[in-house]
């Protein structure tokens, strides 16, 4: 397999950075990382994980649609969109990865959003293999090997050096790219290091956790079930598990009016929002247990529903973490589990 | 969609010599909603209000802008044109082009370029007005006077002559105020009992007139024709009803040595009293601070000796409880204390007297029986000075800054009152200025110098040194002769400043109605609207809004009068629409808007509502009585969750305004 | 600090109906020069003005927002601007927390007579403004002029 | 009219002599009235017009006890004592270096000298 | 403690003095506590829990279920009897509907520091006298009490609870806090470090709208930011303009009505240190109209519905501090 020394991590940086745009995670603070672009001398962040999600690159936060302006009862649209640059994410860990799959069926599916396929099909994904999960973790719950993650380009550190596995034909590229920088290297101390994170994972608090009850066809019993009221009892109704969840992709699309032309943007929406799907008549869930109960049947019944059966959660556990009141999906499903 | 017109006025070339007026007609034309834009050479013209006019039935026009003068010249003007034509008047708007732009500017094309956009903050802002519909409120048809001085009383005979019922707020015993303490008046020196009692009775007398004596204003709620007063009735120890007044009681009583407050403390009363002969209601009154009775539980003589059984020692005070359509405030004035200024000896010299003081001296029903002798032996004095300016004219920290108005008249009244009755003594006034505006008032202070020749001095008293042998020295500066002169008097007195009655203060906090710092109530205006208050349906009378003689508080009295009965004759009033109003489903009931509320227009009701969730809550909400809001908007910005909005100036139109300036 | 000579700032007044709205007819009834840049709002009192009003104009574009109100005492309706003061004062304090430059925003009493003040004020005012060159630090990129 | 001397004097006594509403009231109730030639009111009013060298030149200067009773008494806060003192002070300043300084003075303590003027000095000094 | 509130609870659950408990209930780990409703005697044997790590605020729940049928015990901490007492002020909790027992406060844990030291797959954490015993995934870590203390407790302003019904544990006082010490420390800085520290801050901003959402002074029937009609509504921080007004009109709405309990920063995902604006707010309120204190009592005037005839002018921004 093709490695790169730790020592020489940085150099690899400089390099794909001087081609292509490159982000990697970085730590703001203690436990606190974010992706950032790429600027010579940054260091890559030894957390296990990012507080926001990857999606941000393909679906960001919020993105301008078009700009228009009334003029007398004409509209003059302007088409804004710009082909996307080259870029490459490192560092990406399996869950994410995953993620990627799911927001592709919502967006690539047709009617295919232009602007999502567009960053899409310009970003590489670096993966990179888990060693240390956290007692949040719970990926594997959902058929997701942390130790070997998907993505373009899949990369092991044993320790001492940073292996390459190109995955696809972009990673094929990608490496190829850097192959210059790259020499063989003997991976026997990868598997090792794998077989270890593999029985921490077995002994994670969340290794039991099963979806066993839920999927597709569990709509009715799910639905009527007597503990939402419990379990949404508590909910403040903010945005945060949507927000820092990598899997959600709801948005909302509106307009700012900047005084000489009007700017359509669409942002990330929560469905734990009140004016979440607001229409004309009002809003079709009126009560929070209605609003959170549909974000759980969505990833846990609705999404596999219409998508062979795959669930709408990845198991990075970002919000369990973060959730101001520590309610999350782990403690919804096991209320909900049929045991 | 909205059907706006656009009306640039030249004003001649007012506007027109520095706004190219076409350009913005123009400019403005091709704006959002504007279906016409015209320009005229003088748009509040009749001609030109016939062009909105037309333009409105020709145009159906929605909204109206008209580019101008500034709103508080003409947009009352444009308001009745579109109401004329069918417009709902709110929905035009002003853009001030000329005040705050033609006027200012001297470069053309920066003062058009501002225009426009003036123009065009107004054109956004009429997107969003809403037509709006001036509420009404009833009137009460009964009016409350407050003090019954020559000005409250006055004020009700004029009130009640008009058909209206009034009441009457007193707080001492007896209506009648300090004119009733008054010996002579200015200029004319006829008696001011005569004058007075005559109208004492007549107030007594009148059925519309409820006089409520020995009472107090405690509560003031609700607003312009429909106020809400809590009176409390102070106990008087006496059934009014009963007491007839013959004055046994008084004659009977063992506890004599009470200070007689009507004579300024100068002699004593009995702890049950009338003030004085004349007093209405004519009722006597038990002084709970000295009645034996009262005090220790002994006594009882004047239970005893009334045959008509009036004595009530059990009595406590009451509340009573009335709605009124006006207020009119008499609560007069007060003499200060010259106590500190201790270069004139008051406090500590009996024979200096304060000129209220002398007044009981001289008159016929004070201690001497109207013989002027001095307080302290009781014998004629041949020298008296007089000392003007006292405490009036001062800066803030030495008395009051404002000129008492009454006492160069009054002390000159005095002066020749004595030296008609007392040709021999000798009579000096020390004044700074003699003021002397009003009829027939030069006149009256020239005979003072000239019949009666009194010594008028230009100068100041300094001291004031009571001597061994009863007579007291007066060392002052005679200014035009430029030297210090000593004076052996034997009396001296002192032209006191007035003051707002201490009882003002906490009735405007009750009535929410302005004041100056020297506690005299501001009127609404100080040249149109002299005798009311800011506050609607509240009405200055006499002294309370700065110093007056007679003649003034009556002509004040009668005129807050007539203002009251313009209010009375009215079945309704009609309000101001641009009010605050609460959207009562985003209301928290928080309070916030109501503690910020000047006027008291926000109440709080529980009602019942279908919430998002399709359940009922009952929730504490808002709402605005438009009858009293005056639109100052103070609630909307307290107001965290934006339930409040204010009619005509919303959060809406601002903001679009703003956008449309910042564009 | 380079001074942009061709810098015309946007301003923003907010004025008073009873006192300062007056106050700037007055200036003009006397024909005292002010710069154009100053455009008016007319407000019933200043306690009308929600610091809502005043960020939404740094939005929009201004480069200055200067609020007048009548004298405290004399308020027409008796107490609105001594709210104002303390909101404003409150409000003033965290745009300063935040970095943002003290004299973009100004608060002054300026009663009906005093027409001459009016004009002073806005003179003073866009000149600091006009020192301190755009409002960068509280705007909104969107709406920024090419 | 010195306007130098009288702005001197505006700002040494602190002193706003358009206050005065020529009452008089200063100089009815100051006790060295007999002894001066212009008396309180009069340099009040002589400083308001700038009419300051006939003060400077006369006695009355210094028969002012700075007793402050003018400044008690007068009914508009114009103190008048302090306008004395500052007419004085000029007058000490035209003289030159030769004038009073505190340290000379308890030399020339005299056992005759009213209490009065020893306090006088010490304000007059310790301004 | 924790035994004596469910005995307490159960108590008055059996005598009817109330018919629910107000309190938290233990998650799947140590530290992920959830506020919940217990209705019986057995719910809160099996699920009560009152901890070191139990920072949550409960009185914002209050309003809702002072509204609903019987009374509700609620526990209170100190801090949280300042925002109960606060909301019965503003007419928002129905008081006569809530039995409050005061309880001991802090100083609380917060997981957050314990994991910025590296310390990860925490399985459970206990208080060994002021030693934190944390077993990992990983192994047992150990770290001092105090270095783990959650960010609302560290300046703590009161151990007094201004309003009960009665108390488990004892009353405290109101303590001297140097609370204002970070804002102070901003204040003298220049407006450009003023300017770049929150940029740096507010860009992290993902408008989740936690802290809003878990403001107990942030109760409004419907917020102004997802009110279409209020004209500054949104819903994501487009521009860095948004990201200040959203923090800047929050702040200003809980002005004088905020009462420090910390709740913003700590649900924070961003770890932004948004109390530092609140306080921002009180600490100008406090040195310009007077000491005081939401919460403190239900009759004072809020010093922004109030006034005083001698405020200071807003020029008084000018005169302090650095440019």
């Amino acid at each position: 397999m093709l490695k790169i020394s730790a020592a020489k991590l940085n150099d690899l940086f400089d390099a794909i950075s001087a081609k292509q745009t490159l982000y990697i995670p970085v730590d703001r603070e203690p436990n606190a990382a974010e992706f950032k672009k790429y600027e010579s001398g940054m260091k890559l962040s030894a957390s296990l994980n990012t507080i926001r999600s990857a999606k941000d690159f393909f679906f960001p936060q919020t993105e301008n649609l078009a700009d228009f302006k009334m003029n007398g009862k004409n509209i003059e649209v302007k088409d804004i969109r710009e082909e996307s640059e080259d870029f490459v994410i490192f560092g990406v860990r399996a869950c994410d990865a995953r993620s990627f799959g799911i927001l592709d069926k919502v967006f690539l599916s047709e009617p295919v959003d232009s602007f999502y396929k567009n960053r899409r099909d310009h970003g590489t994904v670096v993966t990179m293999a888990c060693t240390r999960p956290s007692e949040t973790c719970f990926c594997t719950t959902f058929g997701i090997d942390p130790t070997v993650p998907e993505g373009d380009c899949a990369v092991f550190f044993d320790g001492e050096n940073y292996f390459f596995l190109d995955r696809t034909e972009k990673g094929t590229k990608f490496v190829e790219s850097i192959s210059d920088m790259l020499e063989e290297g003997d991976a026997s101390k990868l598997a090792e290091v794998q077989e270890n994170a593999r029985n921490i994972m077995k002994k994670l608090p969340l290794a039991n956790l099963s979806t066993d009850s839920f999927g597709g066809d569990k709509l009715n019993e799910l639905f009527d079930s007597d503990k939402w009221a419990d379990l949404s009892e508590a909910c403040i109704g903010c945005g945060t598990c949507t927000f820092v969840c990598p899997t959600c992709q709801c948005y909302d699309i509106r307009d700012f009016n900047t005084g000489r032309e009007i700017k359509r943007f669409r942002c990330w929406d929560s469905c734990m929002y009140s004016d979440f799907t607001k229409m004309a008549h009002g809003n079709p869930r009126t009560s929070q247990l209605e609003r959170f109960r549909q974000r759980f049947m969505h990833k846990l019944v609705y999404f596999p529903a219409n998508n062979d059966g795959e669930f709408g959660c990845v198991g990075c556990g970002r919000c369990l973490s973060k959730c101001p009141i520590s309610m999350n999906i782990v403690k919804v499903m096991k209320a909900l589990e049929v045991k | 969609m909205q059907r706006i017109g656009v009306f640039v006025c030249h004003c001649g070339t007012n506007i027109a010599a520095t706004v190219d007026v076409k350009a913005v007609a123009e400019a403005l034309g091709h704006e959002a909603g504007v279906v016409i834009s015209q320009d005229y050479q003088y748009m509040c013209s009749e001609s030109g209000q016939d062009l909105v006019k037309n333009a409105i039935k020709e145009h159906n026009l929605t909204g109206v802008v008209v580019c101008s003068c500034s709103p508080r010249m003409h947009e009352n003007t444009f308001r009745k044109a579109a109401a004329s034509a069918g417009l709902n008047p709110y929905l035009v708007e002003i853009a001030n082009i000329r005040e705050q732009c033609s006027w200012i500017h001297k470069d053309i094309a920066s003062a058009t370029d501002k225009a426009i956009v003036l123009g065009k903050a107004a054109v956004a802002k009429v997107h969003l007005n809403a037509p709006l519909t001036a509420g009404e409120s009833p009137v009460v048809k009964r009016a409350l006077v407050i003090g019954g001085g020559i000005a409250g009383i006055q004020t009700a005979l004029d009130i009640a002559e008009a058909g209206f019922e009034v009441d009457i707020v007193e707080k001492e015993p007896t209506i009648g105020g300090k004119m009733a303490q008054i010996d002579k008046t200015f200029p004319t020196l006829d008696c001011a009992a005569c004058i007075l009692t005559p109208k004492m009775v007549e107030a007594a007398q009148n059925e519309k007139i409820t006089i409520h004596s020995f009472s107090e204003v405690a509560d003031v709620k609700g607003f312009v024709g429909n106020f809400t007063v809590t009176i409390k009735k102070k106990a008087r120890f006496v059934d009014e009803t009963k007491c007839t007044g013959c004055g046994l009681c008084t004659e009977k009583c063992p506890m004599k040595k009470v200070p007689n407050e009507f004579n300024m403390g100068l002699d004593n009363r009995t702890a049950v009293y009338i003030p004085f002969a004349q007093a209405v209601p004519k009722v006597a009154t038990i002084d709970p601070n000295y009645c034996l009775m009262l005090k220790n539980g002994k006594c009882g003589v004047c239970s005893k000796v009334c045959t008509a059984g009036a004595i009530d020692y059990k009595q406590t005070d009451k509340m009573i409880e009335q709605k009124y359509g006006a207020i009119v405030v008499a609560t007069g004035f007060n003499p200060i204390k010259p106590d500190k200024y201790d270069e004139f000896a008051y406090s500590y010299c009996p024979d200096v007297v304060t000129s209220l003081e002398l007044e009981r001296l001289m008159n016929a029903a004070g201690p001497n029986g109207g013989t002027l002798l001095r307080p302290s032996d009781k014998t004629h004095p041949h020298t008296i000075v007089f000392v003007q300016c006292v405490g009036s004219r001062c800066d803030d920290e030495k008395g009051k800054p404002y000129c008492s108005k009454i006492c160069c008249m009054y002390t000159a009244k005095h002066a020749m009152l004595i030296r008609e009755k007392y040709p021999d003594t000798e009579v000096y006034v020390f004044y700074i200025d003699v003021r002397t505006p009003g009829k027939n008032f030069d006149e009256f202070y020239r005979r003072a110098v000239e019949q009666y020749n009194v010594h008028y001095i230009k100068g100041m008293v300094g001291k004031v040194t009571p001597k061994a042998d009863g007579k007291i020295d007066v060392q002052a500066s005679d200014l035009l002769a430029n030297e210090q002169l000593h004076i052996n008097a034997d009396m001296v007195v002192l032209a006191t400043a007035i003051e707002p009655d201490k009882t003002a203060r906490p009735l405007a906090t009750m009535l929410t109605t302005q004041m100056d710092t020297n506690d005299f109530f501001t009127e609404a205006h100080p040249k149109l609207r002299p005798v009311e208050s800011a506050t609607a349906g509240i009405f200055l009378s006499g002294a309370c809004q700065g110093p007056k003689d007679i003649p003034e508080t009556v002509a004040q009295a009668s005129a807050a009068a007539a203002k009251a009965i313009g209010l009375l004759c009215k079945n309704s009033i009609t309000c101001n629409p641009c009010v605050a109003h609460s959207d009562e489903l985003m209301c928290n009931g928080c309070s916030a808007c109501e503690k910020v509320c000047p006027y008291g227009a926000i109440t709080y009701q529980d009602k019942e509502f279908r919430m998002p969730d399709r359940s009922t809550a009952i929730r504490r909400v808002a709402s605005v009585n438009p009858a009293v809001c005056q639109g100052c908007g103070a609630c909307t910005v307290a107001c965290p969750s934006g339930a409040m909005d204010l009619n005509g100036f919303s959060n809406s139109q601002i903001m679009a305004e703003v956008d449309a300036i910042c564009k | 600090m380079q001074v942009n000579e061709n810098f015309e700032p946007v301003i923003v007044a907010f004025c008073c109906n009873w006192c300062s709205y007056a106050g700037a007819d007055l200036s003009g009834t006397n024909r005292l020069n002010y710069p154009s840049n100053v455009k008016i709002i007319r407000v019933p009192c200043s306690c009308r003005v929600n610091p809502m009003f005043i960020l939404r104009a740094f939005q929009k574009g201004a480069d200055g927002v200067i609020l007048c109100g009548c004298h405290p005492g004399d308020c027409h309706y008796t107490s609105g601007n001594y709210f104002t003061r303390r909101r404003i004062t409150l409000l003033y304090s965290m745009l300063d927390f935040l970095g943002i430059e003290r004299n973009r925003t100004r608060l002054e009493w300026v009663s009906a007579a005093e027409g001459a003040k009016f004009a002073a004020v806005m003179n003073q005012f866009v000149e600091d403004v006009k020192k301190l060159g755009p409002n960068r630090r509280l705007e909104d990129l969107r709406c920024r002029k090419q | 009219m010195n306007k130098n001397q009288k702005n001197w004097i505006d700002i040494t006594s602190g002193v706003n002599v358009l206050k005065c509403m020529r009452c008089g009231k200063c100089s009815a109730t100051c006790p060295s009235y007999d002894e001066m030639e212009y008396h309180p009111h009069q340099f009040v009013y002589m400083v308001e017009k700038g009419d300051i060298e006939p003060l400077l030149n006369s006695k009355s200067l210094y028969k002012c006890l700075t007793c402050f009773a003018c400044v008690e008494r007068c009914p508009r806060g114009v103190e008048p004592a302090k306008v004395v003192e500052a007419v004085r002070l000029t007058a000490v300043r035209q003289q030159g270096n030769n004038h009073l300084i505190p340290d000379m003075i308890p030399d020339m303590l005299d056992d005759d000298l009213p209490q009065q003027a020893i306090v006088t000095a010490f304000r007059k000094y310790t301004k | 403690m924790q035994e004596a509130m469910i005995k307490r609870a159960k108590e008055l659950l059996a005598d009817g003095t109330v018919n629910r408990v107000m309190g938290w209930k233990r998650g799947e780990f140590s530290y992920d506590i959830t506020p919940a409703v217990f209705e019986t005697a057995e719910e809160l044997d099996a699920e009560f829990v009152c901890d070191d790590l139990t920072q949550a605020n409960v009185s914002k729940y209050l309003i809702k279920e002072s509204r609903k049928e019987g009374k509700i015990l609620a526990l209170l901490k100190p801090c949280d009897t300042y925002s109960f007492n606060q909301l019965v002020k503003e007419h928002r909790i129905i008081r006569e509907n809530v039995y409050v027992i005061g309880i001991p406060g802090g100083p609380k844990i917060d997981i957050e520091k314990i994991k910025a030291k590296e310390i990860s797959g925490i399985l459970s954490v206990k208080n060994e006298d002021y030693t934190l015993k944390i077993e990992t995934i990983y192994g047992t870590e150990t770290m001092p009490y105090y270095e783990a203390i959650s960010g609302k407790c560290e300046n703590c302003k009161s151990k007094k609870h201004v309003v009960f019904d009665e108390l488990i544990g004892e009353d405290g006082d109101v303590l001297e806090s140097n609370r204002f010490e970070m804002v102070e420390k901003l204040e003298n800085m220049t407006a450009q470090e003023r300017y770049d520290f929150w940029r740096d801050q507010l860009s992290k901003c993902i408008r989740c709208n936690a802290c809003r959402n878990v403001c107990p002074a942030c109760t409004c029937e419907n917020c102004v930011f997802d009110n279409p009609k209020s004209g500054i509504d949104n819903k994501a921080a487009a521009d860095s303009f948004e990201e200040n007004m959203f923090h800047i009109i929050r702040a200003f709405h809980v002005a004088g009505r905020c009462t420090d309990c910390g709740e913003c920063s700590r649900v924070c995902p961003q770890n932004i240190p948004l109390h530092l604006l609140n306080r921002k707010f009180i600490k100008d309120i406090n040195s310009l109209y007077g000491e005081y204190q939401a919460g403190a009592d239900t009759t004072s005037r809020a010093p922004l519905n109030d006034y005083s005839t001698d405020d200071c002018e807003p020029s008084i921004v000018h005169e302090r501090g650095v440019e």
